[in-house]
């Protein structure tokens, strides 16, 4: 393997590391507020590995939205309900140690399943402009999907407006 | 490289003789290809972070200076003429001051969040200026994805204006920082559609593209002159970006006759330096993105044949916008809380969901014209 | 080269904006809002004219390769896609030449027709302005824009929505004075709920012909997969359709759909059935009378089975009868009409069963396939119709009554519109040299031809021509009887009669640029000319390739101009005789009432409002008709059984199983309780054991979900690992 | 680069990074915290879908297929944390609490 692969490997490695940390601190940190912000950096070591997959626009878009609007919700909820969740005994309820052992069978089993499966790798390096295929893809091919995202887009709106008002 | 090529394009041109030289010399000591590569990446990517971490900050004080000067001179005072002349060493010895304080840590924070939060502010600032064009060939990135890019590191600081606000411990700071993050994500929208307009029109994301698509008229054919389209997307766009940044008259997050000074109220020493640092680099950014998308960027007379004349109009056109702001400051008083929601959400988003519509029919009609003039011409 | 072509679409835009403009914009300006509206209509027939010039350059070959691009895709759905464009074909251009001319003249005369003169508190005569006038333009424009749109479409959905969109138009003016303000003089309040109830009955009968219509399209998406006219009729769509089971009994295909959309023509067009809610539609103002009856509404229903013709041809070249039921609907529809027309006393009742009648004509001739002949009168009818209409509108803005036995003599007073009227009734009466004769006759020519001259004797063309030619008789005599009850004799009503004064300029110039187009608009395809024949006929039509049978100008064609006129001039001269010889005096009875029970049966227009449609009285107040009646008195009579015997009954049982209960409850208590108890009390036992598994926690359950979800998993893992 | 790392690696984060999201939707106390562990399982299926279509399309080009449907993942998470935020926010007004143990009203 050359330079630049072993170079590629570490950051990739790093960046995992520092994914999968944050997204432990995201579900162990007692603090709410706290893991959202564990949260926030867990979904820029996302947009790091979309950037890693050649995938820019996710990676962008991922910043835009899950931090810019996602993430700030989640604060702004956590502030709106901060003043209860002071003087809790646990952050984590009765049955975690059932939690537990299921989502280790289950890593381990996918963990498994991952290395049994032979995959095909058929991706070649391509670095162009992915974002005129994109928009073109979605406003043809995907047209039907989209046009029902973006109602069920405005009833989410209405939705959470009339949820939440007094 | 004659010597015509380098007076009309300097800065260019030593870039390019410092990578010439340092990759020719690399090669000639028998380093591989791949490492040579590699080693000129990251020198010259330290070179340009390096320069721009430098004139950002000192564009920053000397925009305190600028403001100081004119809002002084808006309310008929003469303004900073002690240190130096004209008083021009006044930001030099504010730097001094930032350095020197004590920093107050009160009591009860939240120990990291407290901590972090400055830093978080300023560095979606600091990443932003990666895309800005400063002259023909001049910026360190020049990615296809740019106005996306911008649009996100400026959401990105929310974040931590939620963590100054929360990590204080004081009520002041909650609520400024709940005003700031509300404000924030609500004008988001119309800066961001506003922006769609001027995309609509250039048929481009990318920074570079957008200019290079304001290069008819001889240099002139800037996106503002796009009657009526121009300057009513651009009038959205600046109210946006002021309510975004938090600047009179939208300072309702800092507004020191409310909240004491908002989220930075429990700052002191160089952590509220950083703070200013972010808002003034804040201004310098819109005002400079501003200038690219409505005003040709560095585009003007002879800058094909004279490339350094790009960062002349460049500077120039983002200081008159940056002197608009500190206009709006001196002459301004500031929005209620409601009044302010009401003009993002009932005024400012309807007009532009209004303009793109118009936009973009409008680029339709004039496609169906231009077909039509091409079967004209055959 | 200039391309006129390539801004069809624009034409229906301009009525469109103004519409949009008058709606949200100059409502409240009514000077601003009909300049707007005109504007709009001169734009758009511009645009046409353009197309038009453009088209009659091509010629004939314009047919088979028509103005033709569906640039805007609708919705791509799987393969299909639906795109909306435009398709001008030669019947199509004439059309754009016709729609705009005339709906720019029902503008131009609407300004003037749409203010109201009365008397004021200080005994003054005011004009001021209708209140709903911005209103009203803003509705026919949209009315005009729906109807370029129609002729403009090149595919039958797109067809559909301006079909649609007319419907509510028509809905929104028939029933404009449905409401009455507080300073508005010029209605009442029995006007009022004529207007209402006219307006419902319109929309609603029409209704049932585009349900027909839907049905119709819906089957031939399925069958042919296509609904863009330039693709639809190709070969291998249409034989599609006689593939599978026909769907009832011995009805193909083809004949299926062909009569379900010619129901939609039924509807729109006023045939026989459903021709009820023509008369009725007279409540609107007249402009929009004329508007409906000349250029728009009905027209687009006659253009449907213009437009879909080879589907009629292809269902008659394979054996269905579709063409038939067609020619016989008109046939019947026309002289159906005519009759009722001779016993109307409202003046523009009377034009509106002649276009019935007029429509019947188009249809029985599309019907035994002189497309052209039928084509040519559509155009030469808007024409003339509009010019009667208006002038009809003129005189009873004039005069103030629509009733004909209060007129009389108004041919002093009014010249102009005396003049301009007469012109378009001898066009409607087939009259040389007026663009209906030429018309009119080509019909009667054709149906002549292909009843006896054409190898041999058709029954269906000899029906059509009998029924025709009888028809035109009767619409020579009843439009005599209107201009001499009208124009001539002495007046019947001071009153109006002092009231009556010529109209201002802007009504009666259009009147006049009308009746010019009247007068010499017959040229265009008179027998020795042919010109509409080489344009529109020659090249066969979009989706039918091969081209119209021209008659030749022989000797049969020369009787049949003689007979044609010599039954219009019988009839006018009955009218004559009847009318004009002995003028009807004031309080005098029609003299047609002699003919007793049918003169009865005639102006209560066969009692079918009464049998099947909606009656609606000169008061204002309205009745179902008996069909309407008996399905209302159906549901009270059930509703009556419903209470009385079924609730009855159900009492009853009920009674019988209280008694039957009460034995059953002894047992019940005693002996059946001890059992359930003991089966409740174990069952309740173990459910309270049970039921801890609620916890009522979301996360439990979510927890069960996902190790249930991940056994299956794992199960799965196993077996296809083993 | 992108032939220096298996697509394994990515498949590994992803399902760890799931099970530490399932693992905060099931185990947390606070609502919220559930709604995060809830982002952080679209998060994972989302790397999924990017990485599949990285490396197992045979034209990433032309067909994104992968990124389309993460940016439906994403539009379905911004709703969902909306209405999801809107109803933690409507329970905590009419019941002063975000545990969701004490959310129980369905309790046998």
């Amino acid at each position: 393997m050359d330079v630049i692969g072993i170079i590629s490997q570490l950051v990739f490695f790093l960046i995992a590391a520092l994914t999968l940390a944050a997204g432990l601190a995201t579900v162990l940190l007692r603090n709410v507020f706290h893991a959202g912000l564990a949260l926030v950096g867990t979904f820029f070591g996302v947009a790091a590995l979309y950037l890693m997959l050649e995938a820019e626009f996710l990676a962008v878009v991922q910043i835009l939205i899950y931090i810019g609007a996602i993430a700030v919700l989640i604060l702004f909820a956590i502030m709106l309900t901060r003043s209860l969740m002071k003087n809790e005994d646990s952050n984590i309820n009765k049955q975690w140690a059932w939690v537990a052992t299921v989502i280790v069978i289950l890593f381990v089993g996918l963990f498994i399943l991952i290395l049994q499966v032979p995959w095909q790798h058929s991706g070649t390096a391509v670095y162009t402009d992915l974002v005129p295929h994109l928009g073109t893809a979605l406003l043809t091919t995907y047209l039907l999907p989209f046009e029902i995202v973006s109602v069920l887009l405005l009833a989410a709106l209405i939705g959470a407006f009339i949820i939440a008002r007094e | 490289m004659d010597i015509w090529s380098f007076i009309t394009n300097p800065f260019v041109s030593i870039y390019e003789l410092i990578r010439g030289g340092l990759s020719g010399l690399l090669t000639s000591v028998g380093v591989p290809d791949e490492i040579v590569r590699l080693i000129v990446f990251l020198v010259m990517g330290g070179i340009v972070v390096t320069v721009l971490l430098i004139v950002a900050p000192v564009m920053m004080m000397y925009m305190t200076w600028l403001e100081r000067k004119l809002v002084a001179r808006m309310q008929d005072r003469i303004g900073p003429n002690r240190a130096g002349p004209f008083g021009l060493l006044v930001p030099i010895a504010d730097m001094i001051k930032f350095l020197t304080k004590e920093d107050i840590v009160p009591e009860g924070v939240d120990g990291p969040v407290h901590f972090l939060a400055p830093i978080v502010v300023v560095i979606p600032v600091i990443l932003s200026f990666a895309v800005i064009q400063f002259g023909v060939g001049m910026g360190a990135v020049d990615l296809n994805l740019a106005l996306l890019y911008l649009m996100a590191m400026g959401s990105v600081a929310t974040i931590g204006v939620f963590m100054a606000g929360f990590g204080s411990h004081n009520k002041f700071a909650l609520i400024g920082g709940m005003r700031a993050a509300a404000q924030i994500i609500s004008y988001e929208i119309p800066q961001i559609l506003a922006v769609a307009v001027i995309v609509l029109l250039a048929g481009s994301i990318s920074l570079t593209g957008i200019i290079k698509a304001q290069s008819g008229l001889f240099g002139l054919g800037w996106f503002i002159f796009y009657l009526p389209v121009g300057p009513i997307a651009f009038f959205i766009f600046l109210l946006a970006a002021t309510a975004e940044i938090n600047r009179v008259p939208f300072d309702l997050p800092e507004a020191e006759s409310e909240l004491v000074a908002g989220y930075h109220t429990e700052y002191s020493g160089m952590k509220f330096g950083l703070f200013y640092l972010a808002e003034f680099l804040n201004t310098f950014l819109i005002s400079a993105v501003g200038a690219s998308l409505f005003f040709g960027g560095w585009q003007g007379p002879f800058v094909q044949q004279v490339p350094v004349l790009g960062i002349v109009y460049f500077f120039a056109k983002t200081i008159v916008l940056i002197g608009v702001q500190l206009w709006f400051r001196g002459t301004l008083p500031r929005l209620r809380v409601d009044q302010l929601m009401n003009f993002g959400w009932k005024r400012l988003v309807p007009a532009t969901l209004a303009l793109i519509l118009f936009t973009a029919s409008f680029l339709w009609a004039y496609r169906l014209f231009n077909q039509f003039l091409t079967g004209l011409g055959g | 080269m200039l391309l006129v072509e390539q801004f069809t679409l624009l034409i229906p835009l301009f009525p469109l904006l103004a519409f949009a403009i008058i709606v949200l914009f100059t409502r409240n300006n009514n000077r601003l809002s009909s300049w707007v509206a005109l504007i709009g209509i001169i734009a758009a027939l511009a645009v046409s004219l353009g197309v038009f010039f453009e088209a009659l350059a091509e010629g004939p070959e314009l047919a088979q390769n028509p103005f033709y691009s569906a640039p805007i895709v609708w919705y791509p759905f799987g393969t299909a896609t639906l795109n909306f464009g435009w398709l001008v074909d030669p019947i199509g251009s004439v059309m754009l030449f016709m729609v705009p001319t005339v709906c720019l003249m029902i503008f131009i005369y609407s300004t003037s027709y749409m203010k109201h003169s009365h008397v004021d508190e200080h005994g003054h005569h005011v004009s001021e302005d209708d209140p709903r006038y911005a209103r009203f333009f803003a509705y026919i424009s949209l009315f005009a824009a729906a109807m370029l749109l129609l002729v403009i479409s090149s595919n039958l959905l797109q067809f559909f929505i301006a079909w649609e969109i007319m419907g509510f138009c028509s809905y929104a003016l028939i029933g404009f004075w449905s409401f009455r303000g507080l300073k508005e003089h010029h209605i009442d309040d029995a006007q009022v709920g004529r207007a209402r109830a006219a307006g419902i009955k319109a929309f609603l009968t029409t209704r049932v012909g585009d349900v027909l219509l839907m049905t119709g399209i819906i089957f031939l998406f399925i069958t042919v997969g296509n609904l863009d006219f330039t693709q639809m009729f190709n070969p291998e769509g249409l034989n599609n359709m006689l593939l599978g089971e026909p769907p009832i009994g011995a009805l193909q295909w083809p004949t299926l759909i062909a009569l379900l959309i010619f129901g939609g023509t039924i509807g729109k067009s006023a045939q026989f059935p459903l021709h009820v809610w023509l008369p009725d539609a007279m409540e609107g103002p007249t402009p929009v009378s004329a508007l409906i009856h000349a250029a728009t509404m009905v027209s687009a229903g006659i253009f449907l089975v213009i437009r879909m013709f080879p589907l009629f041809v292809f269902d008659a070249q394979s054996g269905g009868f579709s063409m038939q039921v067609v020619a016989v609907v008109g046939a019947f529809t026309a002289i159906f009409a005519a009759t009722m027309g001779l016993a109307q006393s409202d003046i523009k009742r009377v034009l509106a069963f002649s276009t019935i009648s007029q429509l019947g004509y188009m249809l029985a001739a599309l019907g035994i396939g002189a497309f052209v002949a039928g084509s040519f009168h559509l155009i030469t009818h808007a024409f003339f119709k509009a010019l009667l209409f208006l002038a009809a509108g003129a005189v009873l803005h004039a005069t103030g009554t629509n009733d004909m036995f209060k007129m009389g003599g108004l041919w002093r007073k009014m010249p102009i519109t005396f003049i301009t009227f007469m012109i378009g009734a001898l066009s409607l009466m087939g009259i040389f040299p007026f663009a209906g004769f030429w018309s009119k006759d080509e019909i009667l020519l054709e149906s002549l031809r292909e009843g006896w001259f054409h190898g041999g004797a058709v029954a269906l063309a000899q029906f059509v021509y009998i029924l025709l030619a009888i028809a035109a008789f009767l619409t020579a005599l009843y439009t005599g009887r209107q201009i001499f009850l009208t124009f001539f004799g002495k007046p019947r009503d001071e009153h109006a009669y002092e009231h009556a004064h010529e109209s201002p300029a802007s009504m009666w110039v259009p009147l006049a640029i009308l009746a010019t187009f009247t007068t010499f608009l017959g040229l265009w395809n008179a027998p020795f000319i042919s010109a509409f024949f080489h344009f529109v006929g020659e090249g066969g039509l979009v989706g039918l390739a091969q081209p119209f049978e021209h008659a030749p100008f022989d000797d049969l064609a020369n009787i049949s101009v003689y007979v044609s006129l010599a039954i219009a001039l019988s009839g006018f001269l009955t009218a004559y005789f009847i009318y004009g010889f002995r003028p009807v005096a004031a309080g005098q009875a029609d003299p047609l009432a002699r003919l007793g029970i049918i003169w009865r049966v005639l102006a209560n227009k066969y009692w079918l409002d009464e049998l099947y449609g909606y009656k609606i009285n000169l008061d204002g107040t309205a009745q179902p008709g008996l069909l309407l009646r008996f399905v209302g008195a159906l549901s009270r009579a059930s509703y009556w059984f419903d209470r009385n015997i079924v609730d009855g009954l159900v009492n009853l049982a009920g009674w019988i199983g209280r008694m039957l209960a009460r034995v059953n409850g002894w047992i019940d208590r005693n002996i059946v309780d001890g059992l359930v108890n003991t089966t409740g009390s174990v069952t309740g036992e173990i459910a309270g054991w049970w039921r801890l598994m609620q916890t009522g926690n979301v996360q439990n359950y979510a927890l069960l979900a996902a190790a249930g979800a991940m056994a299956f998993a794992i199960l799965f893992l196993l077996r296809s690992f083993t | 680069m992108i032939t220096t790392i298996p697509l394994v690696y990515y498949l590994t984060i992803s399902a760890a990074l799931f099970c530490l999201g399932l693992f905060g939707a099931l185990a947390r106390r606070n609502a919220i915290a559930v709604l995060m562990g809830i982002e952080l399982m679209l998060n994972a299926v989302n790397i999924n879908l990017v990485a599949f279509w990285r490396y197992g399309s045979p034209d990433p080009i032309g067909d994104q297929s992968g990124i389309v449907f993460a940016l439906f993942v994403i539009t379905l998470a911004a709703a969902e944390a909306a209405v999801g935020l809107a109803l933690v926010i409507a329970i905590y007004r009419s019941r002063d609490t975000v545990n969701v143990e004490e959310i129980d009203l369905l309790k046998w």
